[in-house]
């Protein structure tokens, strides 16, 4: 086995880690292991790591697009195809409800490209809110508040499926 | 390969120079879009032959693209895996790309402010950097090479979910909006762990950019959105422009308190920090870390007139071990590693 | 009397300016006679009046003698204790004489070369320095002192036990002879134990100049005979001239291995120690210590160009805690030392 | 009780440091030990610092220039003026020759001053003896052996005691 941190020479060392309840295991040559510099940040344990393996019941299904079972996405936590999220669309929408809150696209579509100046002046009036609320500017706050729901009001569109 | 990626590894990006808005305390800000082609399995389920098809056209029509044009292009099976790791450590490719690069390709704008990555865990994603904190030109931008590529391929996307990614978590707008972040004063302060769980119960994720938990090196945190479907792009970006700052003025707070609280024991850490940067003949990497953080500190206090944003934030990237290997020509053990940081340190603070 | 201190505390001892023998290693070498005054029982045992009365006699005639005429003359009774303790820091005066400070005196010469203490464990102690490895110089100084003194006084002699002292470990010629030693080299081949337990067998007393047994500061030693009976003075100088030039060998055969094997460690040793000295804002006295033990290291070995041992010899003094109190003009804690420590240091390597 | 450290402040911690089988106790005051620097060096446990407690047996003897008994030498390890030296030779003969090696002076007396050029002739030739042996130079060492005999030979007086 090669080492999982610089890949190129063969690993000696396993690597084991304990961080209050995150264990991270790994095995690293004996050069890495010794010097421990570098050492690859762990993808953090995002909420979603685990997201697929825990919603995925006994149901078994086969995706016709790329040939991925349900024992497949436990083992990877990914999908393998576009066509996944229809063949396993009844398992998936309560797992993304969970961990996005929302189950529907709101956003940019191929194609109908949108318009990014709007969102540039979104961003920067939020974040002039914060820096007037912080400095209790509220004056200033108060307008800023009022140009964001003008920007921010009519464009949003309605939210489907809260979780 | 390696004469283009050579060139890559000796270069700073743009977005390292310390221009950008609220550069005392963030980095850089990162947009990211993940994007995949209809039709075809997902990489990790793709054929060889598909990902090489794939991977061809892709990399040839991000090569036309004004934005990426006469910049970078590296195909990651033909690198050795010290040059691999130098993409790594210039923050511009991840795990995914970097664990079985046949077929996985990156391309990169001369600057480095724009990198499209080909069969990482998506067929595409399209990274955007802007310098300081500066979430709407990150997003802007992306987005831009998103609309550039448009009518190169076909997307896979569904009216229910939007752009579909082989994880979910990515899912819908697929845009991760992240910054790097520098927190001493919460660190310090022991304030970290509250303004991080704060972050993590708005969905944001938090993670070291060096070590982990309780072992993150340098103060230094990169913040990101995780949730991807259901708001619209703008909404994202404003919701990580809302939160992230406040943790900037949080962080700011926290270092004024310091300051207040004992000036003399923040002057002796960044003194002492830029000495052993200036001075040293041996510096690992966790004391490098540790020095540039506290060298940061003093400099975002103004308690050192020296270094300029812009060394301090290339030396972050430099002094890691792939870029040192990769000047030196040669593997080096620990030890080397660590007198070849230091010559180079010691080389941007000109000290004799 | 403190005017007088004052000029004291602010005079570097001449035998701290580096320019004597084998510098590199020895700091300074003493010869210190112990006399007694006939008719008269030793300090501990006499009576207030007879300690008053012998205080100011030889108190006057040592004031007289021509190596001493014109130097400082301290009433140890009238100083605040801060004052004394600059004593002790100067190497000039030992517990014995600090501790209950009625009618004891200090009277040195204006380079402070030549102490004679008045009333401590003995009547008298005549106390000669000599910069470096020079035991000939201070033994002959020291009996020169005797010599201008004899006729002024009595001394307690006997044919059988020589001249005769508090304890019975100073009698016969009443001549301890001693030299502090930086040894660095080995300490870090821990080769130490080895040396010091060899000096100790050939009857030989060594201890830390700051700290003891595994708490030695700085590595700096100070070693010196501990028999008196039985030897003349020659003798035993020659005695201490043989085994401590020795010790002297061996430590640069130990720092010459260390260079061979490891010499990027060793500049980086230095180089470090020279950067917290020059640039740090708060300073512990253990700290100083180590980096000034360092500093003298990387200099010994021409790893640094600068400073001077003089420089390095003076500041071993002057960081210490009573000496930065008396400059300050008031009790300071620890945290303010360790600021007034590094100012102080920070002066001497001339930085910013 | 004064702090033993600055003996300025009153003591009020009880200081106990356990170095291998030394133990070193001290009271200091609150600011001496919460600093803890500077604290000053142990005198060095000289073989003579109990020297004088050893040997002193039940003979009971008291001085008459100083009124020292051997009860005071035992607490003080000091003895209280020159004529001690007598009242409790019988004792201290043989501390001295164990301690010493010797028991009779030899070396300067009062008023007959030692030539010092000797001596500052005999040490100069002895380091130079001990760099020319660890420079291997073994012809410049007997010669400079063959120096000091001469120099030292005729002027060394008979040792008598030897313990």
């Amino acid at each position: 086995m090669k080492c999982h941190r610089c890949g190129l020479r063969e690993a000696s060392v396993h690597w084991l880690e304990m961080n209050g309840e995150q264990r991270r295991s790994m095995w690293l040559c004996a050069d890495c292991a010794a010097t421990r510099e570098q050492t690859p940040a762990t993808p953090a344990a995002e909420p979603l790591v685990s997201f697929l393996g825990q919603g995925l019941g006994g149901a078994k299904a086969e995706c016709p697009g790329c040939g991925t079972t349900l024992e497949d996405l436990r083992r990877d936590n990914r999908l393998g195809c576009a066509q996944c999220y229809t063949t396993f669309r009844s398992t998936l929408l309560p797992l993304l409800a969970r961990f996005h809150r929302h189950i529907s696209h709101v956003g940019k579509v191929p194609g109908g490209g949108q318009p990014t100046t709007r969102l540039a002046e979104i961003t920067r009036l939020r974040l002039g809110l914060t820096k007037a609320v912080a400095a209790e500017d509220f004056e200033r706050a108060a307008s800023l508040r009022d140009r964001l729901r003008e920007l921010e009001g009519p464009a949003r569109p309605g939210e489907g499926g809260q979780a | 390969m390696s004469g283009p990626l050579d060139g890559l590894a000796g270069r700073d990006a743009a977005w390292l120079d310390g221009a950008g808005p609220e550069a005392d305390v963030v980095l850089a800000t990162r947009a990211r879009l993940a994007r995949n082609l209809a039709g075809f399995p997902f990489p990790h389920r793709a054929p060889e032959a598909a990902l090489a098809t794939i991977g061809i056209d892709l990399a040839r029509r991000l090569r036309a693209l004004p934005a990426l044009a006469g910049g970078f292009h590296v195909d990651l099976g033909a690198c050795e895996p010290r040059s691999r790791q130098v993409l790594r450590e210039k923050m511009l490719a991840g795990d995914d790309l970097l664990a079985a690069p046949e077929h996985r390709f990156a391309v990169a704008s001369d600057d480095l402010s724009a990198v499209a990555l080909v069969n990482g865990e998506d067929h595409l994603r399209l990274c955007a950097w802007a310098p300081g904190f500066d979430p709407a030109a990150a997003v802007g931008a992306a987005l831009r090479l998103d609309d550039d590529m448009a009518g190169g391929y076909e997307p896979a996307f569904s009216q229910e979910q939007g752009y579909l990614t082989a994880s979910p978590g990515n899912v819908g707008t697929g845009l991760r909006l992240s910054a790097v972040l520098h927190l001493p004063g919460l660190v310090m302060a022991d304030e970290i762990d509250k303004v991080l769980n704060a972050l993590r119960q708005l969905e944001f994720g938090v993670r070291g950019l060096a070590g982990e938990g309780r072992t993150v090196r340098g103060a230094m945190f990169r913040i990101g959105n995780l949730t991807t479907l259901g708001r619209d792009e703008q909404e994202i970006a404003a919701d990580f422009a809302l939160h992230v700052g406040k943790v900037i003025l949080h962080e700011r707070a926290a270092r004024e308190v310091l300051l207040a609280r004992d000036r003399r024991g923040l002057e002796d850490l960044a003194c002492r920090g830029c000495a052993a940067l200036a001075h040293a003949r041996l510096m690992t990497t966790q004391e490098t870390w540790d020095c540039l953080s506290h060298a940061r500190l003093g400099r975002g206090l103004d308690l050192l007139p020296t270094p300029d944003w812009a060394v301090l934030n290339r030396l972050l990237v430099r002094h890691q071990g792939a870029h040192l290997e990769l000047a030196a020509g040669r593997r080096l053990d620990g030890r080397e590693r660590s007198a070849a940081r230091s010559d180079l340190l010691r080389a941007y603070f000109a000290s004799p």
